[in-house]
């Protein structure tokens, strides 16, 4: 059963107003997707009636708070198809996930010699934390190339790439500047072939694809809440319990410690080990919520709806006189990126404001691709949920007149 | 006072409480297991003195809540005289009792600990001594915790 | 002008509800502190009508996010008296302030034969991060001793642990179990005359006493929201902007770089460098709302409150057959923590909850002086500026019955 | 089209953007700076040639959007032949059009620059050419931001 796309739209508040005099067009979705009202009032009422400092209490309040944390945790694993919530570790986002990653599994396995495997599709968050970790380890970082014309993985080179020299193999599920879904069971199996750890950066998918980390064959996940209709500052790292348990703590203090002594202190297992002081467990909760509100949509119709919205979105701009548009002609996941010879991405964005249409144009933290594609710069429109076809079209509408201004 | 909480804190385990059976160390033990609570402190250590498989002798250190010393001590009155197996069955029952409060068919002191069930938090209380008995008797000597997520 | 502390209560919604029967009594303000409807609406608001990702967003949405972002940069920078926003990083809590300066600042600056000093008063989340890094760089650490009677820092000891091998010192403000106020002003003066560098663990402080970093002269300072009125996943690690800029990153990811390319990349500088990733900006705009609403109180007079219920409290505890009372005496910060011979923590919190009474009982994340205390666990009852003389007759009366029950 | 945006791309500003002047290398610089806009990649570089404190010739290359390769463009123009305190002048004067909106009076292309203040969050386009262009007179080589907190 596919929902009403045009009442989803009433779930969430925040697209019912005028910006610059215009309905309120929000095509960011990429860079955080817009809450809707089950998760804002749930994460309220939680304050309003539950909140205390969860684990360490007896009292009603506190069993009740860590009820909702913990409640959260085995939503998440459902979510996902983890093995168990243990397996679920919280993190503020993507970005911290994978920095735990590179700092205690990175920072324990890796010596000189050893091979970190990206691609060139990377955002900055699955770069910059694997190159401070192979500054410190001497392990060489090395990238798994992308066609220029399709910006899809080279697979070819992954083959002479994909050597037992590669400790660990970082990728995306979906690119947030190209839109390419890649072929993640594929890149795992290839990975467990040659003994080398999977982490795949979820980011872009996790509150669009259906996804199961049993069928992915990962080995870590990393994803943030607030890119899957959820509130900002909680995200999760999912690890394979017997990896996560053999990983040293990244952050001491308070509630990972089995015991702290003057001269020395043991661990907790995960996921307590990897949750230092006071967890965000508000916002946990609420994550929680989010996870019901998008099975409450199906993600399976989810991901038919951004697909159609961005080959239509494809389909159209592809008509603009002048436009250059990034990354796969055929599949793709619900965003466009495009950029123009004579007009600069951040006139756009700017010219789309006054239309109401929420845009982003700069480099997507995606600057090493931006240089391999010859760019400094991309507009980029993304899409969810809420969005509407009529939404393209005044799109469309509106970088006309931007064209026309410039050229 | 709540009926709750007369159900929790029973006269069985008021009395273990106040005067603990077999409490303190073991010369002849061949089998030692530490239990931790981290969150909230609580630690015990079981010693074993087993003999063909069967616990010739049993005794208990430690500090904690009524609940942990209570249910640790009546434990140690459990286990003397059984098998390995019949431990773990006993165990079973126990831990029947504490999740869901439904008492035991014959009568027994362990029906004392039912009042557990309405107190979730306090479970890992009652069951600190018995997972580190177990534990010493599966492993010989290692260092038991009820922070597991599965209890 | 003091508050109607009456009427501070309405502005709790969640102090309006009965715990097992009975009116809830929140004595757990230590841990956590209830949130006031200003802050939890402000919250929700902000997702209702201006939720976007921050800085790299040109369009409106992003620009009132940023804008709320940093506004609460200024406000916090304010609050405590910072010399610059600049020095104000966001992050999950004091925990994750701690993390960030032990693997930072100590990393780079550590070396073997160097000292951390800190105190046997610390919670694990000011002792673990320590022990971390001193095992990778070699560095050793020591304690300032409390005297057993009082709770103080032996001030005598200091001076003959405070050398020139020392180089850092960190250490409380306030301890969360026995209630000592530390004389910050004058430990920031001794280390500085041995070229010690300092750090404040202000998490029991910063919500309830006047606190000015340039009056303190502390490097480093660190809390937490949700212990201050604000909501949990957000806190600050205030440092001194030569420190922070000199300071290498921490965690990579977006936002925190200057350059990324596929061989290395360049950092922004402070705020900026130690932020990665999506910030947590709902919060943090959150937890500027928090330090409205705490201002507007004033926070001469939430000390006072504070320690005028804890002096309260203190007497009428002593009262009890068989009670030892943890901590000062005299002066001390808004709680009180105490034992009986043959009464456990858990049980009094067990019964004490079902008079609708919050209490915390354990080793409150200070094994080391607990052992030290010849203590496995204590009771505390930690006040805020919603509790009342009555709730105080309430404990004493709900320990008397439970005394009755066990004795 | 909103007369904000009418405000913000003035024919001065389209026409800078479309035909920059003194864009290129300079071969005879003998100070260059770099201007990183680094959040949305906007990149400026300039190349100057100070003969006895004067601002003998001026260059810039770079890549970034309209606001900010018109206002480098322009920049070239009324640095040239200036010494470091008039470029300094010159800015503070650029600096204040740009935030404030207030048009100087004299009548003078910068003028063109008012609309900026509308949009706060392009300042920093309006201004990295300026940054790059004071640094190379101040430090003789390196890389200027305009993201830090005081613009
Ligand atoms: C003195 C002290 N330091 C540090 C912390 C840790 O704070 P958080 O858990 O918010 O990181 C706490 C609170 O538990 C505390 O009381
Ligand atoms: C592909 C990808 N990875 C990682 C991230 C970083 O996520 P966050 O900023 O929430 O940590 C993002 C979002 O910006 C992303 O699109």
């Amino acid at each position: 059963m596919t929902p009403s796309w045009k009442n989803v739209r009433e779930d969430f508040p925040i697209l019912n107003q005028s910006v610059n005099g215009k309905p309120l067009i929000y095509l960011d979705n990429a860079a955080t997707s817009q809450k809707p009202k089950v998760v804002i009032d749930g994460l309220a009422s939680f304050y309003l009636k539950d909140n205390a400092n969860v684990h360490r209490g007896l009292h009603t309040l506190s069993m009740r708070s860590t009820n909702a944390y913990e409640g959260a945790r085995n939503r998440i694993a459902e979510f996902i198809a983890a093995e168990s919530p243990e397996e679920i570790v919280f993190t503020r986002g993507t970005t911290e996930s994978i920095n735990l990653v590179a700092a205690s599994f990175g920072g324990s396995q890796l010596k000189a010699g050893d091979v970190i495997l990206l691609t060139e599709m990377e955002h900055h968050s699955n770069i910059v934390p694997w190159q401070l970790i192979a500054q410190k380890t001497g392990a060489k970082i090395k990238y798994v190339p992308v066609t220029a014309d399709e910006g899809q993985l080279d697979l070819s080179s992954l083959d002479k790439l994909l050597t037992s020299e590669v400790k660990i193999f970082a990728f995306t599920h979906v690119s947030n500047t190209l839109g390419t879904i890649n072929p993640v069971i594929e890149l795992c199996r290839k990975a467990k072939q040659v003994g080398a750890t999977t982490l795949i950066d979820a980011a872009q998918s996790i509150g669009h694809l259906p996804l199961s980390v049993k069928e992915i064959g990962c080995d870590f996940l990393c994803f943030s809440g607030h890119k899957m209709a959820g509130v900002t500052g909680i995200g999760v790292l999912y690890g394979k319990k017997a990896l996560l348990n053999a990983m040293p703590p990244w952050q001491g203090g308070g509630g990972m410690i089995a015991t702290v002594d003057f001269d020395g202190s043991t661990w907790k297992p995960s996921p307590e080990r990897f949750e230092a002081g006071t967890p965000n467990y508000a916002d946990a909760y609420a994550l929680g919520l989010s996870c019901d509100y998008i099975d409450s949509l199906g993600r399976k119709a989810i991901a038919e709806h951004d697909s159609r919205l961005a080959s239509l979105a494809y389909n159209e701009l592809s008509k603009l006189p002048g436009i250059r548009l990034i990354g796969p002609s055929g599949a793709r996941s619900g965003l466009v990126s495009f950029a123009f010879k004579d007009v600069h991405a951040h006139d756009i964005v700017t010219f789309a404001d006054q239309d109401g249409i929420a845009l982003r144009g700069g480099h997507h933290c995606n600057q090493p691709l931006m240089k391999k594609l010859g760019l400094t710069s991309t507009t980029r429109a993304s899409f969810y949920v809420y969005n509407t076809d009529s939404e393209i079209e005044a799109l469309v509408k509106s970088l006309n007149r931007i064209i026309k201004f410039f050229c | 006072m709540s009926s709750d909480l007369t159900e929790l804190y029973q006269q069985v385990i008021l009395d273990h409480n106040r005067r603990p059976r077999n409490r303190g160390k073991l010369p002849q033990a061949n089998r030692v297991a530490q239990g931790d609570n981290p969150s909230c402190g609580d630690q015990c250590k079981v010693y074993l003195n087993v003999i063909d498989d069967r616990i010739a002798d049993i005794a208990f250190e430690g500090s904690g809540c009524a609940i942990s010393q209570a249910s640790t001590s009546l434990m140690t009155t459990q286990l003397k005289g059984k098998t390995q197996a019949e431990a773990e069955a006993l165990y079973k029952q126990f831990h029947e009792i504490v999740t869901t409060g439904k008492e035991p068919e014959e009568i027994s002191d362990v029906a004392a600990f039912a009042g557990v069930h309405a107190f979730p938090a306090r479970i890992k209380c009652a069951t600190l001594g018995w997972h580190a008995a177990l534990n010493a008797l599966k492993n010989g000597a290692t260092t038991a915790t009820t922070e597991s997520h599965k209890d």
